[in-house]
């Protein structure tokens, strides 16, 4: 009984569930904040992005013609539960995650992809041509992005010899592999900035170009679903980089400092960068991304081989 | 390769004051010269219409009471003005003026864009002519 | 070479195209002829002298008169030739520059659809202002285009 | 690199009339070919107000306040080339210090034209942080035009025969402040343009037209000058204070978009450099003359350069208080057909780009076309509105 109590707490309240949706919002208003500021702007109170998702919840459902009705509702759920269920894993706010075993690594990683899929599914769903546009171009990036993002991950896993968030976390608290893998986390950084489509690498969904791309016949509840999503995938993401390259997380004060740090840096990027064209973004994953991180691992290799 | 060449902004941007400027500002000055809405003042008006003539809009109208003891009406639209500012390029007997201060007038009817300027009595007398007016 | 010499070459150039000549602004020159010699003298004056054409202007002359006149810009520095042909109301038709000019489309497509002027072979014949819902026939830039109704769009 | 796509099945991806990447209303179709755009087409006239054909009803004063209404952002251009063809007409010269206040304010309104213009093609290109600061340094400029003028757009400064508004000394003193804080800003700009790398992935050698093409495609203002033609009425055809006191052309020769951005930049610079030196000069004298209500009949033409590129006012009158025709010919029209060519065999991300390359303005193209709906026109309040709602709901309902 207390458990299955114990498991319900998790999935609804902390660290998942309520909790973890208005710590995204908290963050996703600290992005736009940031960015706000560095334009020389006001930016939004903080609980606009409260207020959006209310709002959007609150909105009529359009179905466009033409769609599949059931993949349609179902799409933005299963992503949004991907990127929840993706949070069971790492340590939210320093705690240790509510779940683990080994293997918990990858686990999360592929279910950080899942709402990237469902967006894409989602686009070519609605059969706009924006959407569909939009959605070539998220499966475009997700092929480019994915496997430097998941090379900068693997790269403290090897060096702590686990594929255990938990344990990496223990390894990597023990020194700062920002230092010891500096490439590492620029990659990771900016892969994460990939998956969540931030400007540079937000011409999946370029305003000027293909309106909001996958999610252009979306509104409503579908949008809110998406963007909440997307959001605490933004939490989950950073969580990771601290836990993994800023030294471990050891209490909620130091998970904030170390997240926040991140997202400035990540705002940073955002602000002085232009949109990346999509053969671009492609580009400079193959050509840099993945050529840098393969650098990487070279050094872990050689310095682990010495060692 | 040079990249984030606005670096140095928005760092003076992250610790500096925003530029943007709150509504309704407090502290803003109307500039001297600024169009905003349209005063008649009957002394020396001598009634030669020429505002009326000029105005892009036809915002204006000026009702003739007694021509011989200068009396007029003048109806003004607010909601039709372009505040481009012709009738007081017009009136050679400096009538007309336009307000510094009065440009927040927006309202959610368009009945009380129309003000009609002149005496008292005058304007009772055109409004209930108009009505009965209408009524026929 | 200043204006008055390079007007007058073009005077005695397009001699033998324009029936009469006006010169209402020194830098100004404006030619009247009829719409088979438009073609030739508007290759001469680009060709020749390289003028560029600057726009292509309608105007009627209301029902009483019957006719139509358009008007090609040509300019070059502070020169500007006006090549002027009268039309017949009816039935108004001229050539197409844009062998010529490619970039005179737009401005035939716009004369075309507001005075009702046929351009013979001029690529593109398509709406370029008026909605697609515009009646047939109704010219708005003629005097006495009846617009009473015509695009009431807040009915349909 | 979009190999993702199906090949054989080609996409019409409209823009517009209701689009993000336009501000104003204008139809293009491109059919894209994964990514490429094969073709193009262009529809306009979304913001059609029936000018051309309301001004033959109304007297010369009344349409130099309908013709500044042509456009939001050059309004004051269109005034004073209405001004100056009506004035030649009614053979009235214009005193010099009203001429020269003219000037003074085109060039300003020319800043914040190209200020706002930098803004909007930085956008384009998602570099949102540009766009903003490049909109709020051009509050200075709107600063300026406010004090001057009392309002911010629509300045109205013009009148036949003259100025409305006098220069003052303490006028004098806030737009030199104002145009040292610009050119300090501006020159930045230009270094971020030319050379941010990733700025200039999406610019350099993007839509290039070559001299010939600029010939040929019959481009004018900025976007002509880009590619090396040396076509500016500030100088070909000297209006008010430019015949006195010259301007300096800015000539790329690249013709791509990049310099696109850098002569109008450079145009910019030289803007602030001829205020300077107008303040200068400054003449005394009278702000207006006399001009009679009936124009004399005649035809004129009266060209100035707008921001934009060569506007072209045809004039007639028939020697009444009415003018007989007036035609209007925006830079846009002579700019926008060249687009349908340039984008072909491009990025359809760089699409917005290109358009905004030339600096569209659709609401000085669409003029022309009369919504006569007086006595018909349907107006709805908001209970009308609501009521609407409520029966649209209903009928979703059920």
């Amino acid at each position: 009984m207390i458990e299955f109590l114990r498991t319900l707490v998790i999935l609804l309240l902390f660290p998942t569930g309520l909790f973890l949706l208005f710590n995204a919002m908290i963050y996703q208003w600290i992005d736009r904040k940031l960015v706000a500021r560095l334009q020389n702007r006001v930016g939004p109170k903080w609980y606009q992005p409260l207020a959006d998702t209310i709002k959007l919840l609150a909105n009529e459902e359009v179905f466009p013609e033409g769609t599949n009705h059931i993949l349609f509702v179902w799409l933005p759920v299963v992503g949004l539960a991907g990127a929840l269920t993706a949070a069971l894993y790492v340590p939210i706010l320093g705690l240790s995650p509510a779940y683990s075993f080994s293997g918990d690594l990858l686990v999360t990683v592929y279910l950080l992809s899942l709402l990237t899929l469902c967006l894409g599914l989602a686009g070519v769903n609605t059969r706009g041509q924006f959407s569909m546009l939009g959605a070539t171009r998220t499966l475009t990036q997700l092929f480019a992005y994915e496997a430097p993002f998941l090379l900068a991950l693997l790269g403290p896993a090897v060096v702590a010899g686990s594929l255990q968030i938990n344990e990496i976390m223990a390894y990597s608290s023990q020194q700062w592999l920002i230092f010891t893998q500096p490439i590492g986390f620029v990659v990771l950084l900016v892969g994460l900035m990939g998956k969540l489509e931030i400007p540079p690498f937000d011409s999946p969904e370029a305003e000027t170009e293909i309106v909001a791309g996958a999610l252009t016949e979306y509104s409503g509840r579908g949008l809110a679903l998406f963007r909440l999503g997307q959001w605490v995938e933004l939490v989950v993401g950073l969580t990771l980089v601290a836990a993994f390259y800023l030294g471990g997380i050891h209490n909620p004060l130091d998970y904030v400092m170390k997240t926040v740090f991140s997202l400035l840096f990540i705002v940073t990027l955002q602000t002085t960068m232009t949109r990346l064209r999509i053969d671009q973004t492609v580009g400079l994953w193959w050509r840099y991304g993945t050529l840098l991180v393969l650098v990487q691992w070279l050094f872990i290799y050689l310095i682990e081989g010495v060692s | 390769m040079k990249i984030t060449l606005m670096f140095r902004d928005i760092l003076k941007s992250l610790f500096g004051k925003p530029a943007t400027e709150p509504f309704p500002n407090p502290e803003q000055i109307e500039p001297e010269r600024l169009r905003g809405k349209l005063h008649w003042n009957p002394d020396g008006c001598t009634g030669c219409q020429l505002c009326v003539k000029d105005c892009p809009s036809n915002a204006l109208k000026l009702f003739v009471i007694d021509k011989a003891k200068k009396e007029f009406v003048m109806r003004y639209d607010v909601g039709m003005c372009t505040f481009c500012s012709q009738c007081i390029e017009n009136c050679r007997f400096n009538c007309l003026d336009m307000a510094q201060d009065e440009w927040a007038l927006s309202a959610s009817s368009s009945e009380s864009f129309i003000e009609f300027y002149g005496k008292e009595t005058n304007v009772k007398q055109l409004l209930e002519a108009s009505t009965t007016d209408d009524s026929e | 070479m200043t204006n008055d010499i390079l007007l007058k070459l073009v005077q005695e150039q397009l001699t033998d195209y324009v029936m009469e000549w006006v010169i209402p602004e020194p830098n100004r020159l404006d030619g009247s002829l009829s719409s088979e010699q438009l073609l030739t003298a508007a290759t001469q004056l680009k060709n020749v002298d390289g003028f560029y054409l600057v726009a292509i202007t309608g105007i009627d002359d209301g029902a009483e008169n019957n006719t139509l006149e358009i008007l090609y810009h040509f300019c070059i520095k502070v020169m500007i030739v006006t090549l002027r042909v009268t039309l017949d109301r009816n039935q108004p038709t001229v050539p197409s520059l844009c062998t010529i000019f490619p970039y005179a489309s737009p401005y035939e497509r716009e004369t075309g659809e507001m005075f009702g002027i046929t351009f013979t072979s001029t690529p593109d014949t398509s709406r370029l202002f008026l909605p697609d819902d515009w009646t047939e026939g109704v010219y708005p830039l003629r005097k006495d285009a009846q617009l009473e109704g015509v695009n009431d769009v807040h009915d349909k | 690199m979009m190999s993702t796509i199906n090949k054989s099945r080609r996409f019409t991806v409209p823009i517009g009339p209701q689009h993000p990447a336009l501000k104003e209303p204008g139809h293009f179709e491109f059919v894209v070919d994964g990514e490429i755009v094969q073709s193009a087409s262009v529809r306009l006239g979304y913001g059609h107000r029936g000018i051309e054909k309301a001004v033959e009803s109304r007297s010369w004063i009344q349409n130099l306040y309908l013709l500044e209404r042509i456009c939001g952002i050059c309004s004051h251009i269109h005034a004073t080339a209405y001004c100056i063809g009506v004035e030649q007409l009614a053979g009235v010269t214009v005193p010099i210090r009203a001429q020269v206040i003219r000037t003074i304010v085109a060039e300003l309104e020319r800043i914040h034209s190209h200020l706002l213009w930098l803004g909007v093609a930085a956008h384009e290109a998602g570099f949102d942080t540009l766009f903003m600061y490049s909109w709020r340094d051009r509050e200075t400029i709107m600063d300026i035009l406010e004090t001057l003028t009392g309002n911010r757009v629509n300045y109205s400064v013009n009148i036949l025969g003259g100025v409305k508004y006098d220069l003052l000394p303490e006028h004098n003193e806030a737009i030199r402040m104002g145009l040292d804080f610009l050119e300090e800003r501006t020159v930045h700009y230009v270094d971020v343009v030319t050379n941010d790398s990733l700025f200039l992935r999406r610019t350099q050698n993007i839509a290039v037209m070559s001299y010939e093409q600029a010939l040929i495609a019959g481009v004018t203002g900025p976007t002509t000058r880009a590619s090396g033609v040396k076509r500016d009425i500030r100088l070909d055809a000297p209006y008010l204070a430019y015949a006195n006191y010259p301007i300096k052309l800015m000539i790329e020769t690249h013709g791509d978009l990049e310099a696109r951005f850098v002569v109008r930049l450079r145009e910019l610079l030289e803007s602030y450099q001829y205020i300077r030196t107008l303040l200068d000069v400054l003449p005394e004298g009278e702000l207006k003359t006399r001009i009679p209500r009936r124009i004399k009949a005649g035809e004129t033409i009266s060209r100035v350069e707008a921001p934009r590129g060569e506007l072209f006012y045809f004039i007639k009158s028939n020697g009444t208080d009415i003018p007989d025709r007036i035609h209007i010919r925006t830079p846009t029209l002579a700019n926008i057909a060249s687009v349908t060519h340039l984008v072909i065999g491009q990025h359809l991300a760089d699409v917005p780009m290109v358009l905004i390359g030339i600096d569209p303005c659709f609401s000085c193209n669409d003029r022309m076309t009369v919504v006569d709906n007086e006595g018909s026109c349907d107006v709805w309040d908001g209970e009308k509105l609501r009521q609407y709602g409520i029966e649209y709901y209903q009928k979703r309902s059920t």
